[in-house]
């Protein structure tokens, strides 16, 4: 079990500080990242996201609901997040707490406000029954940096997944067709020590940043921000990382 | 969010105001006894009660931290702040609000001289029109300065957003719904640090710029109106 | 922060004793009072109520529901009461507990057993559809004596309530009418310390009394009895509480 | 509270009880084991098992009192105890008379003598037919005697109550139901005062004074039969 | 309050590995048995079961539900068991945990995989309405053998049950008929020392066995088992097990 | 349990195993960083990942064992495991499983050597298609051993089960639904012990017999491919 101690903190502070990271990466390199789909055989779609040590599987279900009294003609997106205690010493069972209902909502927010899913043509019957996307983000191993992890993983899942068929009410899991992704809205967290940028932040790192930020692109557009940790950025910072978060998010995007 | 109804007219917004211009604003200090700290934040038609406790000690006592201090807060809509009554309890929306608050906080309080110790700030919102986390905000940072808490500057909050595709500043509640995009933002006032920022919607960068630009605007005068709350209250208490 | 000290406890105690209070009030005197409406801007009714340093918002909001089996013809009534944490050092998080249900439920009982809401008019559809009146009481400041603030406070809300309009199942919250209130319980407590009673007990003298009752009464009648605290009462004290409490209201009432 | 039904006819109830006459009733102590005291009180249809714990450590340790103990009870309705299955888990109701229980036990124990300590009264009804809480209150007393907690009395509680304009005693299901006011109170015993007091319903001063004699009149008699259970134990143990 | 000591559960295996039990019992001997039916006067069916100092009280209640899905033309069975805080100094209140579940499950299984209670006749209307039948543990006071004492609890109660009448969507609670009980599951727990079984082990037993098999036989076949406790047993040992139990069982047929 | 479907033809079935035959498997230990061990175990398409922490204090401390260390399961269904996605959280059938899974782990780990202790195995099932607590012990158990907690042995765990009457090894999703018997072991395969053992379904004993030797043997089977894994763990770890 690896507790954080404050040495450890300390070097990775220094290294990064001299333009180094405690991995040997450089500061604008990510770790190894693999993508693996197909991984949950349940699920409609399903991605394993390896990115170092950091290990999440996002599995994307269908099901049926009553829509929302406002929007009675369109499907429902839902996006959860758990970080169970098997993950990592420092979380615990029970009810998703702050990190894990911000890591879901960040994600949420991405997939729907670039209108990454076609939420209109999931409606079955207006203001009775419309289709249900539920996106579940399980985290195995945290070892830094889950938002871009997951969110890589929760498009991925996405795309992959095969549509189930409706007959009378029943969901028929058998017959599948692709599922429609319009928009491939990726996260990229850049964090920032003094007047240094580092990208994908490990466990440690995340520790010991001044703060950082979870910038989602489109291709070609902004469509979330989220600032996180304690410190601050000017606004002249806040611009350089937006557009170093367009750069780095290409290649992630190489994996969808 | 769509397009719906005409949100800009003649350069006017729907309740009148110019583009780079804040609802019209409240603020007070020390209006409640039993907390350590409070404040009162008022942007238009959303109302925030914040209080303070601490620094006190954090149970249970294995999360406590030995070098420094943590920022707990509490950001609740009561039941009648909104159209349709809110059940109590804690909701998704509320947790992040919270975790995004203690970032927004936690950077501007001498924290290492609270080792073990927890800074408990609880944000009550009374009346929802939009901005409630910046409002909130606002309130919470009096109620910090009114508690005595040693702190590195004043945090300030509003929003930036785009209607019509046009940047605008502080949406009220029918902009908010209508509108492309919602940027608020949390600024240390001393620093020109911006301690919180959450975006949603679709812009290019050119436009965040200029959105950023509003809300820094924005809470310069948040600012203005904080510190009177403070100066009338610390000459109360002379 | 004002955690009680035992010299405090014994001060109250004392003064009490020779007739006076720790806050330079008369024995049957309230601390000053202000009523304040329209509060809460979203509500249908609200009231701030000050009573001393004790600060209560109550907020009154319609909604629609099914009614409840046994009376399907008429609308509900729920009074709920949060004392949240931003009120007293002594508050946690979490559902409410034993204090905020009896508080609730005192108050609930207050205008229930009157029949200050005239439930029957608030059917919509019999056995459908009937509004729901939601009284919230929200806690700022406790400073004691939350009942009669609180119970002040609920029927203020509920007289100032504007009913919002209904159609086609929609709340149609622009038009609103006068909401009717048949009755205005009124509800009072009084403290004992041998043979002394005491009006409005502040916060150390709530720990320090040898018990309370809280009494409503409507304009002529009794409606609700709350004995709370450890103590006992003979029954010729009851007596001269409920005659005391209903002199002590009619100030109360003023305020309606 | 409406008034459908027919509750007096000549002067005798629906059950055939004048009006200041109790139900059967049945009182034993120590009918547990693992409970260091517990014990059984039925009042016609209504049936109430309590045990009681302590004086036991109370956690968490923040909440202990360093100059006395607590009492704490707990009121619930088995799941089977009432028409329609209630679902376990605490109600509101139970919170509230779990409150007053506490009230009401408290004034009688020498909580001076358990600093820092708590002692748990449990009760459970069995069978729920009007009065649980009194009931219960009185199975509470004896299983507190039986635990050998030193008390300055005993308390008994039985409920008064108002139907077709009349005071009575001791309302069962149909007379809750139907009836004007329904007037608990709980009383020790060696010096008459009321430890416990609630009532919904309209009333006047008048009816109250006499409703109140008639309740004070039946919590003598619901002590005998507490007393008796409780000689019944002592004798068992000699 | 007895909490259970060192002294006490080495007394009970030296006793055991001697072929004795601490209440002089022989090794396959049953406490003292009670069973007492209609004692919970509201239920349609109930039972108190009395075995040594351990007290259960079972309570079966009939409702109306929707059934599920799967079984559309069937009624339902609900088995639950709180350990509320008055039976043990080691119960907590809250929600079920792990040993209340198990207690549920285990008679539930009991129940349900013989097909004790014949559930397509508790068909109202297809996949509209049906009959819930809910069978509630409550245990009074716990020295040991929770599960053999509320099994028997549980089909004597189901056995005494009353089936209240049904018209118009209500239930008429004052006409009953008996209620159709199909197989007689009876649950026998045997415990196990080196090469000693025991019957009924008691609360220290429980502590101090190697394992446990709580073993449900129906007049003629087995039809669950549940091994608890953590050591372990051979096969032979199983089978020698699955025989006493059967053995035993039928002393406990005979209260029902 | 109804029997629709011919789940056994010419002896064979549905999914071309004999009546003895495992599904296939695969295993793997060591796959996680954060955890002191942790294991995967796949049969045929049922898949769980365990993770191991501790020896670790156990909170809260009242609930420490003076003599000895415990053991704490968790069994979690991924929402996404099933075919109707299953809501987060504790369900009634995994506290079950939870609980016999700390009764089979607990006899093998030495747990007098960690007083106070607690060693906690979370086990979660990625894609469940039956037999998912066999394969979560089977995870769970590689876990322990990667984590380097000292045992006495190792435990392999399997069902059996009867369909059309016949006794048959390690049921698949439909066997499981359509079949008469489950019967799910765990076994230390030093010693021969059976360390979980259920069984739902009608039986008598000779058929219970055959299946335990069934059920016997492929724990056997299980056990090779656990051992393949953690051998290959020990020789990376050279």
């Amino acid at each position: 079990m690896m507790e954080i101690t404050e040495i450890e903190e300390e070097a990775a502070l220094d290294n990064i500080k001299s333009g180094e990271r405690i991995d040997d990466r450089d500061l604008k390199e990510f770790r190894d990242i693999e993508v693996v789909t197909g991984v949950a055989k349940k699920a409609e779609g399903s991605a394993k996201v390896v990115l170092g040590d950091t290990k999440v599987i996002v599995g994307v279900k269908f099901g049926l609901g009553e829509p929302f009294p406002d929007t009675p003609d369109e499907g429902m997106l839902m996006v959860n997040a758990e970080l169970g205690p098997m993950a990592s010493p420092d979380f615990e069972s029970g009810p998703p707490g702050k990190d894990a209902t911000e890591l879901a909502r960040v994600i949420d927010r991405g997939l729907r406000e670039c209108e990454a899913i076609p939420l209109e043509e999931l409606c079955i019957e207006e203001g009775e029954k419309v289709w249900k996307v539920m996106v579940d983000i399980h985290v195995l191993d945290h070892d830094g940096n889950l938002m871009d992890a997951s969110a890589l993983g929760a498009i991925k899942a996405l795309k992959e997944a095969e549509m189930p068929g409706y007959e009378d009410g029943e969901v028929l899991r058998d017959e599948g067709e692709d599922f429609e992704v319009l928009k491939t809205p990726i996260a990229c967290t850049i964090g920032k020590v003094d007047d240094k940028y580092i990208v994908d932040p490990g466990l440690v790192e995340e520790e010991v940043v001044d703060g950082m930020v979870t910038v989602t692109w489109t291709e070609e557009e902004l469509c979330s921000l989220q600032k996180r940790g304690n410190g601050g950025f000017q606004k002249e910072e806040l611009l350089e990382i937006f557009e170093l978060a367009k750069e780095k998010s290409s290649e992630l995007r190489k994996f969808i | 969010m769509s397009e719906d109804k005409e949100l800009l007219k003649d350069g006017k917004r729907i309740d009148g105001r110019a583009k780079d211009e804040l609802r019209d604003m409240e603020a007070e200090a020390g209006i409640l006894k039993r907390a350590d700290g409070s404040g009162y934040f008022r942007m238009g038609g959303t109302e925030v009660i914040a209080s303070v406790f601490g620094p006190r000690e954090l149970h249970p006592k294995h999360k406590q931290k030995p070098q420094r201090g943590i920022i707990q807060c509490r950001y609740n809509l009561a039941p009648f702040s909104v159209d349709d009554r809110k059940r109590p309890g804690p909701s998704r929306r509320g947790k992040e609000i919270g975790k995004v608050a203690e970032g927004a906080l936690s950077s501007i309080v001498f924290l290492e001289e609270f080792p073990t110790a927890t800074i408990d700030v609880y944000m009550e919102v009374i009346s929802a029109d939009a901005g409630t986390r910046c409002v909130a905000l606002n309130a919470g940072a009096i109620a910090l300065a009114d508690a005595g808490i040693p702190m590195k500057g004043l945090i300030s909050s509003c929003a930036a957003g785009k209607i019509e595709d046009t940047p605008v500043l502080d949406l009220k509640g029918e902009e908010d719904k209508d509108g492309q995009v919602d940027l608020p933002i949390a600024m240390n006032i001393e620093t020109g640090e911006i301690t919180l920022l959450q975006m949603d919607g679709m812009t290019d960068i050119d436009e965040m710029d200029k959105m950023l630009d509003l809300a820094i605007d924005g809470c310069e005068k948040v600012a203005e109106k904080q510190r009177e709350a403070l100066m009338e209250t610390f000459g109360d208490k002379k």
